[in-house]
């Protein structure tokens, strides 16, 4: 008994607690006790994050952490932490306690907020369960719970536009909910309860069962590629800019378009396993995808005026650099989509907190609005610069180590033409960002912004909205830095790419 | 002692009854005494089921055939436990909702009967017994259903009325015939004498169709709508989690225990998967076209009828093996789970429908706002019949689609598919009112005694049945795989 | 509902009985196989009472029996349910008053004969409460407005009476003897009559209730009040 | 055996006669005499049963499943013909006036649990259905 109780066994569990059970109290808080609420808040992420940091400590030294609950025989609900699902649960940890910051600060005085972060709360339970899932079945359970738990938040401000944006995000994430659920119980008809386990399980079967795993990689996709914005099921992801700054910024940096991208992730190299599915051509079709995507989503990027808007677009095409990542068969390659798992997730977060300042604090939310912020609210659009650059791929940040790998690894596997498309889509991005920085930097700001709220004190804007920014963008700047230092992502990317590649 | 334990859950509730007709001006604290007793009772038979044995008793002293049975296994207890925690519930919330009203005098004794007769619908040994159970059932049912009072109310409880009779009179043709054959009613002998025959083929069919009527199998669904949309929130909820329930109950007793499996074969079972089909879809689509909130409901009871019709193909073309044990489990789960979430939507809606004095979907937007629990209510018993994990319902679709693939019968994967897409359309159609810019509620729960049943119980449709239903499997008596 | 589709309707119909009478007759033709009734016959002795029918509705099966009196029970609160009872009917005239004098004494003689000679005949609580039930059906005919029944409140204890004592013998067999509905053979046959005049009251009222079809009016109306037929 | 046919055959008929006419009738208390009749096509069936061995004792136990299922479908037949009636009010009070508001979902029944209405002398006499 005292083995199943074991700290190792429970401590999985304990980090998917400590924002649930914050969560639901939130739930039941009345609408004026803000103090408590933002204890609440607080506390579940510094736990969270202290958990994660001892869950590291342990996966690296070796260690297995796994909380097995059987939900019915045979059906098991596994949260098992291996070097990829640390990976996502410390970029989701980190980054939720930064957005709860963020987010405290943003909805300061607006209506239904014990709702807000009770789902809140919710949505990074399910992204952490989603992040630990330990087999098939685990994971599309989060990954559903994920879907009924962001769609209030995108709902939330109630206005016709959100109650639209929200009905088509649900539309896209149920539809593709089913196509994973059809791919998952049918793999799993066909092998058994589906562990994820590096390297995959499935290429000692026989060749006759071939076809069908083809299909069923195609149904994991779409239900994958929807949250992941993929080309063409990303359109639900502009409609959802309707919700607050820091549901987007969760959504596109960490929860639901990472949870897709994450799962690509995973059933290519833990379910299949990289090699079987580069030899069923499964690694081709993912490949085709993943480059349509990055190039029409810096197309659209282009053409859009509203900030937040363009940046929706410019995810679009950016997660997709994971799913390339993993459609190259090479460790290289692989480093660099897992790299960028964290570094598009830093780098994202910082540019939607920021246009949330603008908005915020000027009444800023289209890019021709632009000119001058840079002189009224430095800090944000250092913040934002950063993130910019990063984007495009400009080094030291670290959206270089990323671009950097992804080119090695395309050239060490032979596939040349992924440098293309690195190359168009580089361009691409910065003739979506440069125009922007350009403005806020270099034109002068107007005589009237369209609507500025002055907020007291020595900042351009409330302190709860600059620091999350400045701390991302100082993020992004050392991850590019030091990433060779021990604990950094591209070394714990290195780390996992080794274990999936080993003999 | 364990003979009388097996009656205790249908002599509570029939000496409740008792006690608030001869005494009207103790009703609410009788009443919620006795509700407390019936419930005690029913999981304590469900306790001794799980723990020890299936329980067995021949009323009378005379032994079989010549007495009446009582008889509880696990397909008994876990509907048993299901009627008498829903039954609870919506006690406690029926005090509060029926509160100063003289509907209150008649709403208790009658539920108390209805009660008795569920509890005793899922302890019955005897056919005959059955048939006097469902009238019971059928005749109490129909008279809560009409407590409203409005025309549409009487209207529909009066065709509900005349449905029941019908079908039950065609399950007794059919219990006549097995009668006339075999010379006894108990199920159990009657299950180790019958053999394919014209007769057991005849009275099978009249059986089945005769419950499947009183369980709104599609196409024989069109009384349940109106009747469960127009009866009072607490009786709407019994009707539509635990009523139906019973004839579904019955179907699947008579199918797995009673009839050959010569009889019970591969073509019967694929008519009633169609039927369930034509359920799920016909039931969704309505649901999604409904304007008012608590008929959305009764179409979706509708479809989810249809959900555990499905199962019968894969039962049937499953060896029996584990994979069987799993489908048979699920069935049973589904059933439960859509008990606890119609039950806890129905009393959501209740409230909702109290509040703002109508329950047209398209005006409920500011009603549902204010009333935070509720709303949540609602969203936790809609995730349950979407099918959303982590609800028990999602269990029950993953056993039920592996099911399909490992039977060959991919086809009913679209059902499936397209009746979760639709459920989902028609209860995200309701939630999405409650995203509204209207003001801000100041507290999660806003009537709390009537509030915490319904939460509770589309709370345990979730999380309980859900992430714990390995109950199910242990109190059917199955095994299952290995993990 | 059009012509055509009754005609069908009956055709289907038609096919279904032929299709039963045809199961029917083949089931008649095998071997009857084991029977009930040798065991009933050859148990009767033990059960109290000698008349075969009796024996099985009051004792093998008198669980059903207590049932059906709960059918009977949800009927009547489905009944009061629904509101007040309609009017009743203008006093009667001189003739049926002398008729209805003479004949609910009558059916109410003939149902206690009834539930008494039920133990050795054809007979018993349910052919003497319906015709208990059936004096009150004159009554309200002749213009009393509750049918010869007491007030509301005395009304609803009648109306339990039966299923209530039914269920308290059971429930105090099953505490202190050999189990619910159980009755020991020597008290058999006086727990039975007082099951079945408890059950018999019980169903002549709540019949009788019935027949007013509503929840019973709370006091005579004057112009009934002047004719009361006093049962 | 004959006799047990004859009578059992003419139970299947009359179960079949009561359910086409509970089926293609329209008017409640047709359908209620239809159930009937299904109801005593069953119980014809059950005393043939019942005597099926010619010569030896008549079984008791289906004479007395027939008076259960007698009890049971007075009852139903009673609190269907009381909804009917109820129903039939409704219709007539409606025609009567039809200024009253009838938008609640749920009117309370106390509306109407007033005093019952003095007979007036002789005008509704007969106060079931007389259509």
């Amino acid at each position: 008994m005292s083995q199943l109780l074991s700290w190792t066994a429970l401590l999985p569990g304990a980090i998917l607690l400590s924002s649930l059970i914050p969560g639901a109290l939130i739930f039941l808080l009345k609408e004026e006790s803000h103090i408590l609420r933002s204890l609440l808040n607080m506390a579940g992420a510094i736990i969270k994050l202290i958990l994660v940091a001892v869950l590291i400590w342990g996966v690296y030294l070796g260690g297995v952490f796994e909380t097995r609950i059987t939900i019915a025989p045979g059906l098991d609900l596994v949260l098992h932490a291996d070097a990829l699902s640390v990976l996502f649960v410390t970029l989701s940890t980190v980054l939720w306690l930064v957005t709860t910051i963020y987010a405290i600060g943003y909805l300061e005085h607006s209506p239904n907020r014990s709702r807000f972060f009770g789902f809140f709360s919710l949505c990074v339970s399910a992204t952490v369960g989603i992040a630990l899932a330990g087999n098939l079945l685990t994971f599309v359970i989060f990954y559903e719970i994920l879907t009924l738990a962001t769609y209030p938040l995108v709902a939330h401000r109630g206005t016709p536009d959100a109650t639209r944006g929200a009905k088509i995000y649900l539309a896209y994430t149920m539809a593709g909910g089913v196509a994973l659920l059809i791919g998952a119980v049918w793999l799993r008809s066909l092998t058994g309860p589906v562990d994820f386990v590096e390297r995959g399980v499935l290429s000692a079967m026989p060749a006759s069962l071939h076809p069908q795993l083809i299909a069923i990689f195609l149904f994991l996709l779409v239900g994958l590629g929807v949250k992941a914005a993929l080309f063409p099921l990303h359109g639900w992801l502009p409609q959802s800019m309707v919700a607050p700054a820091p549901v987007s910024s969760l959504l596109h940096a960490v929860a639901v378009v990472k949870a897709g991208a994450f799962g690509i992730v995973r059933v290519v190299y833990d379910v299949y396993g990289v090699e079987f599915a580069s030899e069923l051509g499964l690694l081709t079709i993912l490949g085709v995808m993943a480059s349509i995507t990055i190039v029409y989503g810096s197309v659209m990027a282009l053409t859009q005026d509203g900030l937040k808007k363009r940046l929706a677009y410019s995810t679009v095409s950016q997660v997709s650099y994971i799913a390339l990542g993993a459609s190259i068969l090479g460790p290289i390659a692989t480093i660099g989509g897992m790299v960028h798992l964290v570094h598009q997730g830093i780098m994202k977060i910082t540019l939607f907190f920021c246009a949330g300042n603008y908005a915020e604090t000027l009444g800023v939310h289209k890019v021709s609005q632009m000119d001058g912020v840079g002189r009224r609210m430095p800090w944000t659009t250092m913040a934002f610069t950063v993130g910019a650059l990063g984007m495009i791929g400009i080094p030291p940040i670290a959206g270089f180590v990323s671009k950097w790998y992804l080119g090695l690894g395309a050239v060490d596997a032979g596939q040349y033409w992924v440098l293309v498309i690195l190359a168009a889509s580089t361009l691409l991005n910065a003739g979506y960002f440069l125009p922007i920085l350009y403005k806020a930097w270099f034109r002068d700001p107007p005589d009237e912004w369209p609507k500025e709220h002055l907020f007291g004190g020595r900042f351009e804007t409330m302190g709860a909205l600059l620091w999350p920014p400045v701390i991302t963008a100082a993020l992004c700047l050392i991850a590019g830095l030091l990433a060779a230092a021990p604990f950094s992502p591209l070394e714990w990317a290195t780390l996992i790419a080794r274990r999936e590649y080993a003999p | 002692m364990i003979s009388n334990s097996l009656v205790l859950p249908i002599a509570l509730p029939l000496l409740g009854a008792l006690l608030v007709v001869a005494l009207p001006r103790k009703m609410p604290i009788l009443g919620a005494l006795a509700a407390l007793a019936t419930t005690g009772s029913g999981l304590w038979v469900t306790a001794q089921t799980w723990l020890q044995a299936d329980l067995g008793v021949v009323l009378g002293g005379w032994g079989l055939p010549l007495g009446i049975g009582l008889a509880a296994d696990g397909l008994s207890a876990a509907f048993l436990a299901m009627s008498s925690l829903v039954g609870l519930g919506t006690s406690i919330y029926a005090i509060g909702y029926f509160a100063g009203s003289e509907r209150c005098n008649h709403f208790w004794p009658l539920w108390f009967l209805l009660w008795a007769s569920l509890n005793g619908v899922f302890l019955a040994a005897d056919l005959f017994n059955l048939y006097v159970m469902l009238e019971l059932l059928g005749l109490s049912a129909a008279a809560l259903g009409a407590l409203t009072g409005s025309r549409a109310a009487v209207e529909a409880n009066l065709r509900y009325l005349l449905v029941g009779l019908l079908g039950s009179i065609t399950y007794l043709l059919g219990v006549a015939l097995l009668y006339a054959g075999y010379g006894t009613l108990d199920i159990g002998l009657l299950s180790e004498r019958i053999q394919p025959s014209p007769l057991a083929a005849g009275a099978l069919v009249l059986m089945v169709v005769g419950l499947a009527l009183k369980a709104a199998l599609f196409p024989m669904h069109f009384w349940l709508p109106p009747a469960h949309a127009n009866a009072p929130a607490p009786v709407s909820a019994v009707l539509s989690a635990l009523v139906v329930k019973t004839a579904f109950y019955l179907i699947l007793r008579l199918w797995l225990d009673l009839f050959p499996a010569e009889l019970s074969n591969a073509a019967a079972a694929f008519v009633l998967g169609v039927l369930g089909a034509g359920a799920v879809l016909w039931g969704s689509w309505r649901a999604l076209r409904a304007e008012r909130l608590k008929l959305l409901a009764a179409y979706s009871t509708v479809a989810q009828i249809g959900y555990l019709f499905l199962f019968f193909p894969l039962i049937q073309a499953t060896p029996a093996g584990i994979a069987r044990d799993d489908l048979i489990a699920a069935c049973v789960l589904m059933a439960l789970t859509h008990g606890f979430a119609k039950a806890g939507f129905f009393l959501a809606a209740g409230l909702v429908q109290q509040k703002a004095g109508h329950d047209r979907i398209d005006a409920l937007g500011g009603t549902a706002q204010s009333m935070p629990a509720t709303t949540f209510s609602i969203a936790l018993a809609g995730s349950a019949l979407i099918g959303l994990p982590p609800s028990g319902s999602f269990i029950a679709k993953w056993v039920m689609m592996r099911g399909a693939f490992e039977a060959g019968q991919w086809w009913w994967l679209i059902i499936i598919s397209t009746g979760t897409l639709l459920a989902a359309a028609y209860i995200f159609r309701v939630l999405s009112r409650a995203f509204g810019q209207e003001p801000t509620p100041q507290c999660f729960l806003t009537d709390a005694r009537a509030e915490i049943p319904a939460l509770l119980l589309a709370f345990a449709s979730v999380a309980l049945l859900g992430l714990a239903a390995g109950p199910v499997w242990s109190l059917l008596g199955f095994q299952g795989a290995p993990a | 509902m059009n012509r055509d589709l009754s005609l069908l309707i009956g055709i289907l119909v038609s096919l279904l009985a032929l299709l039963l009478i045809w199961i029917f007759y083949t089931t008649l033709a095998a071997d009857p196989g084991p029977r009930l009734a040798p065991l009933a016959l050859e148990q009767l002795p033990n059960s109290g009472v000698s008349h075969p029918v009796t024996a099985v509705l009051l004792n093998y099966r008198a669980y059903d029996t207590l049932l059906e009196l709960a059918v009977l029970l949800a009927a009547i609160l489905g009944i009061w349910s629904l509101g007040p009872a309609p009017s009743g009917f203008q006093p009667a005239g001189p003739a049926l008053t002398v008729l209805a004098n003479w004949i609910v004494p009558l059916a109410i003689i003939t149902g206690g004969y009834l539930l008494w000679v039920g133990g050795h005949a054809p007979g018993g609580a349910f052919q003497a409460g319906a015709l208990l039930g059936s004096a009150g059906v004159i009554l309200r005919l002749a213009g009393h407005e509750r049918a010869g029944l007491p007030n509301e409140a005395a009304q609803r204890w009648l109306v339990v009476a039966g299923v209530g004592l039914f269920l308290l013998v059971g429930l105090l067999l099953a505490v202190f003897g050999a189990g619910f509905l159980t009755y020991p053979k020597a008290s058999a046959k006086w727990l039975i009559l007082l099951i079945e005049t408890a059950a018999t009251i019980a169903i002549g009222s709540t019949l009788a209730a019935a027949y007013v079809g509503g929840r019973p009016p709370l006091a005579q109306s004057t112009s009934a009040a002047s004719k009361d037929l006093g049962a | 055996m004959t006799a047990a046919f004859l009578y059992g055959a003419a139970g299947l008929l009359l179960f079949a006669l009561g359910l086409w006419s509970l089926l293609v009738h329209e008017p409640l208390l047709r359908k209620l005499i239809a159930f009937n009749i299904m109801g005593s096509g069953v119980f014809h069936l059950f005393i043939a049963v019942a005597h099926r061995s010619d010569g030896s004792s008549p079984d008791p136990v289906p004479h007395a499943l027939v008076l259960t299922g007698i009890v049971v479908a007075v009852s139903a037949t009673a609190l269907a013909l009381a909804l009917n009636s109820r129903l039939e009010e409704a219709d007539a009070k409606a025609s009567s006036s039809k200024t009253t508001p009838s938008g609640a979902p749920e009117p309370n029944t106390t509306a109407r649990t007033g005093l019952p209405k003095p007979s007036s002398n002789g005008a509704n006499r007969l106060r079931w259905p007389s259509r």
